[in-house]
């Protein structure tokens, strides 16, 4: 019956693989993919390379092919070099899916991520709540990371399409370190007196353009992505108006449930032709996993560190 | 040949000021910061304000710290990799402990000592073992690294419950200055000093500039490796307490690429990557030069793509000029 | 004339080293070329050879105008040199290093590691034995230098220069080393001899050239002046004696006290005393262990065996420090290794030994008192230099070893041992040095000199331990004291080793 | 004085083949090697299999040509910092120019060329203006880096459009060995060979052992190490361009942090940071090393937060037990 097809074999294993694997935003992804396992029966293993290296990335993933698990629910750090790897699990029969980031041309079965789009015209509507649409603002940014830039960039043009009178007045790359951050705001504060608000696309930076925003004892409103405990505190306090979090949890569940399903695609018989192409029929062009928006009154649920007592990272 | 036997009275007495100035191992490092404010000064409005100024002396005086033990590590002949992963590890100890309840001073106190003792075993490498501090410091950067992240579970830990006297070392101010600059301040001015009269430091400078001939002068140069090298961790250590205390937080990530950055400070103000020389002097002001130059482009909004191509030509630059006048005035 | 040089000029900063100089040399003659300690005699060489250039001034070759502009340029016009300052690759082995010019013209694309190692062995068979495979930097400062004579042996030049070639050889190499030369002569081959030693200038070389203050004085024939006119054309004034008088009555109080000292490898069983107010020399051939037994003493390198006692003391030897601070000082052969800081300034060397000496307060360095310091050692040993903060680096060979001197009387030591301190020193400074050394001792300072230029060792000392083989072979003193009995207390054993070398070598 | 010296040249004398391969260079890091061969082949049952073995070697080969350079530059007395960012600047180029219509051939061979000329740059700052190399390519590693943004606009560039003849180079096997690893081992055997027997290498030695002495025998050590500088560049471009059609993009942040790993294989295998000596087979096994070990903890599923510390420690000791080995030797 469908029920028993749908759980693991003794020993059946996923494997989740992606790159900077001490970063904590997998953290929380981890959790949702081993939650969603053992829902089903299954084994979970987390891999990677610990490095900011593709190669090292690649060898990571082969090496997860080498031991033959079921799935591979991989966070490719460049999508083309992913492509031929990618299709050689799929050959070897491991099914993988990716999230985060896509390697589009592969065939991989599903990519489970975060809508960067409605994430940052979210906080482009808010900031025009907040300080009207005739005003200044300024972002941060850490170029080279596609999700990053996209939140900014696609920020960028929001405004100028719908709020042609926002005026973007700085622009800074700080790269995720706080210090840098610092003095970026700092100078960004001093060159344009009456900035209205901030939108960071990452925590890192947040921590230090909030001590910046601080110490200039200027009202600016600070919105920022995802989310570290310094600058969950300051939402606390007031200090920046809210993050917006993408859901690491559903993006980690559903990344389970992709490849989990496209390797126990036999329970499917879909109306295309599967058959007669040969792909899986189990296919996920795209799964958003939503986020959420942390602000003052729903802090308390976002410390990491009290979500994970009694939990294992491993 | 006419030169005198001895004429040598000449420092203190004939020459004058300026020329004393000019043959200063700084004069070309000022002259090139004083271009730079001009300009700056004319290009943005906002540049020659004291918010501003606070504001740039505030994002480097504590890399600033740092700073000092890598010159005096680089003028003993060593280097040091690992002083962005020991300012972390600095954070997470005294975050962690704090944490679990330890008093923060003294929470503070142990993660200092800790980062000292990462300094220890590193001299003893270098000296005992005798590797090459580079690739000590280089294991030693990768393992502080480890801590770090074992020690949060690679989670920044929120230390905003921290006691704000504590705090206050990182955000308090004396009347208008903050504490932070005070403190830089004093360190930078007392360690100049000592490094340029006491006896102790005058070591570190013989040590470096030929290790054979310091210890055929009696000095025990393997002991003076030794202490720079611990030095300049124990540094880090309290750079990163002070780190924790301004920003109310501990990032195991923190400090990532900084050695080079604190090296390119130090080497930009004279300090010779073969040892032997080098001023504290010097390298603030290296350190005054990048971060002005980063300041300087944020205030005038460049494009991000160009910041990093103006930085690395201005690096280039200074360290171009300075030799140059150096050469020169020699 | 092969070589001629008209109207060189050359400044360093406010420093004149040459002014106008001219200088001549022919094929087929050893040109001796003698000058004070900063004279301007490697700086002109220097130039010669293109690694500096004249501010001004003609370099004619074959009568014809050349310029120099690197050592690759004097290569190609057949000049070779051997450099005052040992400069070897320390990491690669002795026959690359005698090679190495032959290798960077060389035509053919591979390395001949054995070719060169065997052409390597027989030039050096020559002058001693060394293994051409030997790592350069693992050789004592003597035998390096004997790779570099080696090295120039294998140009194939015209104009040989060499710059202090025996300042820290015994006679046994010197001796070799001028045979070589007076082959070379007969071949045509004009060499340039630089030296401080006049017995060499009037044994060996047929004109000798006298510079003062970078200006030339005298060219002669050496067959018609006697050293006391060269030495007077040198310093402008007449040096009237050079080794100070000895010592009439020796006392019997002994300073210190050495038994049976030895490491178990290179120096075995040494045992001798140092009486109070003796200047005491030690003698051997190179590698003989001199330098060892020093060294052992001051607890520069281990030599765990045996006891040193120093005024009754019973010392304990664990380092340096402990020697220094019981008033033991050394100076070292290699000057430019561990003798100076080459890019630290004249007056922070000379206080380095006990920098707390010119220290105030809280061990804070007082500017002024270590320029005092400097100031009065400097003029005690006649150093010449631009300014005391200059770094050391800027000073001639002779003036750098004077440095290094100043920094051992800096202390006021109880005890000097010094390792060839004159090498490299001019006739006047030598004559002062000797001078201060047997004052030194009169005030009851112990001496203990190591010197291969036995004239010396003998016209200073008031006895000499020779050793061989890292043992003391014996004790001279009075009339015992004549190169004969020293150099056959040295080598007899060595001798026969070399003979059974060379037979086998055959 | 019987002492024969192992020198470059030493390994053919007339010892036995075993005394030679006790006294060689490498020995104690091929020990180190084997041990943790046969440890993992007991710890997991997939080390030893054809697919791992294959993807550990992809992962260091391309890499390992920047180690040579590297390594080459290191025994003429300099470093490079830059390679990382020089190896992306060589995607970036040969990217962009392909996506604008270039024969990717032609495209690749520009790209190369540019690095090259980066290298000249270099070069030239360092025998001309006087600089230290690790200044100078601090500065050229943020200059490229900056240009690669700027050429991209931060965003990575997707070649899979690239012709298959020219993906070959980086995807495409010769028989059952990626044509990598073929190129790989055709340079390293040839540098080798070049390194240990030519004359022109060997003046590499002479300089960065010496550079006065060198020059006094008349080798322009200036263009020596200008020659290097640039050689060093080249090969990151020529690495560059594989990992391009390896990956069938170009990514502009490639290679960020590449340097200290490059630098730490060089050192591991032998080489010295003060130049004149270093072989390229140890760098190479240097390489190796470090890449099985970095295999080996993914391998064995070791916690990320361990894995640094392991790997930190791993290098520690390996140089340690290295020098060691070799002084013992010596
Ligand atoms: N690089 C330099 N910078 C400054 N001054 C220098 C430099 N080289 C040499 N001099 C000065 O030039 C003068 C001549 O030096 P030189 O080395 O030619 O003397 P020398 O005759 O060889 O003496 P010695 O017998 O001691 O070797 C000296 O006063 C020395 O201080
Ligand atoms: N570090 C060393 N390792 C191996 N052998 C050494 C070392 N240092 C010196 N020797 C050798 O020990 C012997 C004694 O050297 P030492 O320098 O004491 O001789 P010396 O009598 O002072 O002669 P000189 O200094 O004139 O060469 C020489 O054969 C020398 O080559
Ligand atoms: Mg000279
Ligand atoms: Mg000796």
């Amino acid at each position: 019956s469908a029920q028993d097809t749908l759980r693991c074999e003794p020993g059946e294993t996923y494997t989740m693989n992606v790159m900077v694997s001490s970063h904590p935003y997998w953290i929380p992804v981890y959790q949702g993919f081993k939650q969603a396992a053992a829902a089903f029966g299954c084994e979970t293993t987390f891999s990677g390379t610990p490095d900011y290296d593709i190669s090292k990335q690649i060898a990571s993933f082969e090496q997860d092919m080498v031991k033959q698990p079921a799935g591979i629910l991989v966070h490719p750090m460049q999508s083309d070099p992913f492509i031929e790897p990618i299709n050689r699990a799929m050959e070897s029969g491991i099914q993988v899916a990716t999230f985060a980031a896509d390697s589009p041309n592969s065939n991989r079965t599903a990519y489970v991520t975060s809508d960067n789009l409605a994430e940052s015209k979210f906080a482009a509507e808010e900031i025009v709540k907040q300080i009207g649409e005739n005003a200044e603002y300024a972002v941060l940014e850490n170029p080279g990371q596609s999700n990053h830039d996209l939140r900014v960039t696609s920020l960028i043009s929001y405004m100028e399409d719908n709020y042609p009178d926002m005026k973007l007045v700085g622009r800074q790359a700080t790269n995720q370190d706080s210090n840098a951050a610092y003095r970026a705001t700092a100078s960004i504060l001093q060159a344009n007196p009456n900035l209205g608000a901030l939108w960071i696309p990452e925590a890192g930076s947040a921590e230090g353009a909030v001590a910046a925003v601080l110490e200039a004892d200027a009202d600016v409103l600070v919105m920022h992505a995802d989310i570290t405990p310094t600058t969950l505190e300051h939402i606390r306090e007031g200090n920046i108006h809210m993050a917006i979090n993408p859901n690491q949890g559903v993006q980690g569940f559903m990344g389970f449930m992709a490849v989990f399903m496209a390797a126990h695609s036999d329970v499917f018989d879909p109306f295309n032709d599967y058959k007669t192409s040969g792909y899986n029929p189990m296919q996920f062009p795209y799964i958003d996993n939503g986020f959420s928006v942390i602000t003052a009154d729903n802090a308390d649920s976002f410390d990491l560190n009290t979500y994970m007592e009694g939990r294992d990272t491993n | 040949m006419n030169a005198e036997t001895i004429t040598a009275e000449g420092h203190h007495s004939e020459r004058s000021f300026l020329a004393n100035l000019l043959r200063m191992r700084e004069t070309g490092l000022i002259a090139i910061i004083l271009v730079l404010f001009i300009v700056m000064s004319f290009a943005s409005p906002y540049f020659l304000t004291w918010v501003n100024m606070r504001a740039m002396t505030m994002a480097f005086a504590v890399e600033g710290i740092v700073v000092i033990g890598m010159t005096i590590l680089l003028i003993s002949g060593g280097i040091d990799l690992s002083v962005g992963s020991v300012t972390a590890l600095a954070m997470v100890i005294a975050g962690w402990l704090f944490l679990n309840g330890v008093d923060p001073w003294v929470a503070s106190g142990i993660a200092i000592a800790c980062c000292t003792g990462v300094g220890a075993i590193m001299g003893f490498f270098v000296t005992r073992v005798g590797l090459h501090h580079f690739i000590v410091s280089l294991a030693i950067m990768v393992i502080a690294r480890g801590i770090c992240l074992l020690g949060t579970g690679g989670r920044p830990l929120g230390l905003y419950t921290l006691p704000p006297e504590f705090k206050f070392i990182g955000q308090g101010s004396l009347g208008p200055i903050p504490l932070v600059i005070v403190i830089f301040v004093v360190i930078v001015v007392a360690f100049d000093f000592l490094l340029r009269r006491s006896t102790m430091f005058r070591k570190v400078f013989y040590t470096g500039s030929n290790e054979r001939a310091a210890a055929y002068s009696g000095i025990r140069t393997k002991k003076v490796v030794f202490l720079t090298t611990t030095l300049c961790s124990g540094l880090c250590g309290f750079a990163g307490i002070i780190y924790m205390a301004r920003f109310g937080s501990a990032q195991p990530t923190f400090g990532i690429g900084m050695e080079l950055n604190v090296i390119a400070a130090a080497v930009i103000g004279g300090a010779s990557l073969n040892g032997g020389t080098g001023t504290i002097f010097g390298a603030i002001l290296g350190t005054v030069l990048l971060s002005v130059v980063s300041s300087s482009l944020a205030l005038l909004d460049v494009s991000v793509y160009w910041q990093d191509i103006i930085r690395g030509s201005i690096l280039l630059a200074a360290v171009a000029i300075d030799h140059y006048f150096h050469k020169r005035t020699r | 004339m092969l070589l001629q040089i008209s109207g060189v000029s050359k400044s360093f900063g406010a420093v004149h080293a040459l002014s106008g100089v001219d200088f001549g040399v022919r094929a087929g003659e050893i040109h001796a070329l003698a000058g004070e300690n900063g004279a301007g005699k490697s700086t002109l060489m220097n130039i010669i050879d293109g690694i500096l250039q004249p501010d001004d001034g003609r370099i004619l070759i074959d009568g014809k105008p050349v310029k120099i502009a690197s050592p690759t340029e004097a290569q190609r016009l057949g000049i070779g040199f051997v450099h005052q300052e040992i400069a070897l690759c320390d990491d690669v082995s002795v026959a690359e290093n005698i090679f190495m010019s032959a290798t960077n013209i060389s035509k053919s694309f591979l390395m001949d590691y054995a070719g060169q190692r065997r052409k390597a062995g027989q030039v050096l068979a020559r002058l001693c034995d060394i293994d051409p495979a030997t790592r350069a930097g693992d050789l004592s400062i003597s035998s390096q230098q004997l790779v570099e004579i080696a090295k120039a042996l294998t140009l194939d030049c015209r104009i040989l220069i060499l710059d202090e070639p025996t300042a820290a050889l015994t006679e046994k190499e010197a001796q070799l080393l001028f045979g070589i030369m007076r082959k070379l002569r007969e071949q045509g081959i004009a060499i340039i001899y630089i030296s401080h030693r006049m017995v060499e200038i009037f044994d060996n070389c047929d004109r000798v050239t006298v510079f003062r203050d970078g200006r030339h004085i005298v060219t002669h024939d050496v067959a018609d002046i006697g050293p006391d006119d060269v030495v007077n054309a040198m310093v402008g004034r007449k040096i009237e004696t050079l080794y100070p008088d000895k010592l009439t009555d020796p006392a019997t109080d002994t300073l210190l006290s050495v038994r049976g000292l030895g490491d178990g490898a290179r120096i075995h069983d040494v045992s001798f005393d140092l009486r109070r107010g003796e200047i005491l020399g030690i003698a051997g051939l190179i590698g003989s262990g001199r330098s060892e037994i020093v060294k052992g003493i001051c607890g520069l390198e281990p030599a765990p065996e045996g006891e040193i006692v120093l005024a009754g003391k019973t010392l304990r030897r664990d380092e340096y420090r402990d020697a220094i601070g019981d008033g033991m000082v050394y100076l070292s052969e290699d000057r430019k290794g561990d003798g100076v800081f080459l890019e630290m300034s004249i007056a922070s060397n000379i206080s380095a030994l006990r920098p707390e000496q010119v220290a105030g307060r809280f061990g804070l360095i007082d500017r002024k008192r270590e320029f005092a310091q400097a100031e009065a050692l400097g003029k005690r040993l006649n150093l010449k230099c631009g300014s005391l903060w200059d770094p050391v680096s800027s000073l001639s060979g002779g003036n750098q070893q004077k440095v290094a001197i100043a920094k051992m009387l800096s202390v006021d030591p109880r005890i000097i041992f010094l390792d060839e301190p004159t090498r490299g020193v001019d006739v006047g400074a030598k004559a002062e040095i000797h001078r201060i050394l047997r004052q030194l001792a009169s005030e009851g300072v112990g001496i203990v000199v190591i010197s291969s230029e036995l004239p010396e060792l003998i016209g200073l000392c008031d006895r000499a331990l020779v050793v061989r083989e890292g043992r003391i072979s014996g004790v001279v003193a009075g009339d015992e004291m004549t190169e004969e009995n020293i150099m056959h207390l040295a080598s007899v054993m060595d001798a026969e080793r070399v003979t059974a070398n060379e037979k086998v070598g055959q």
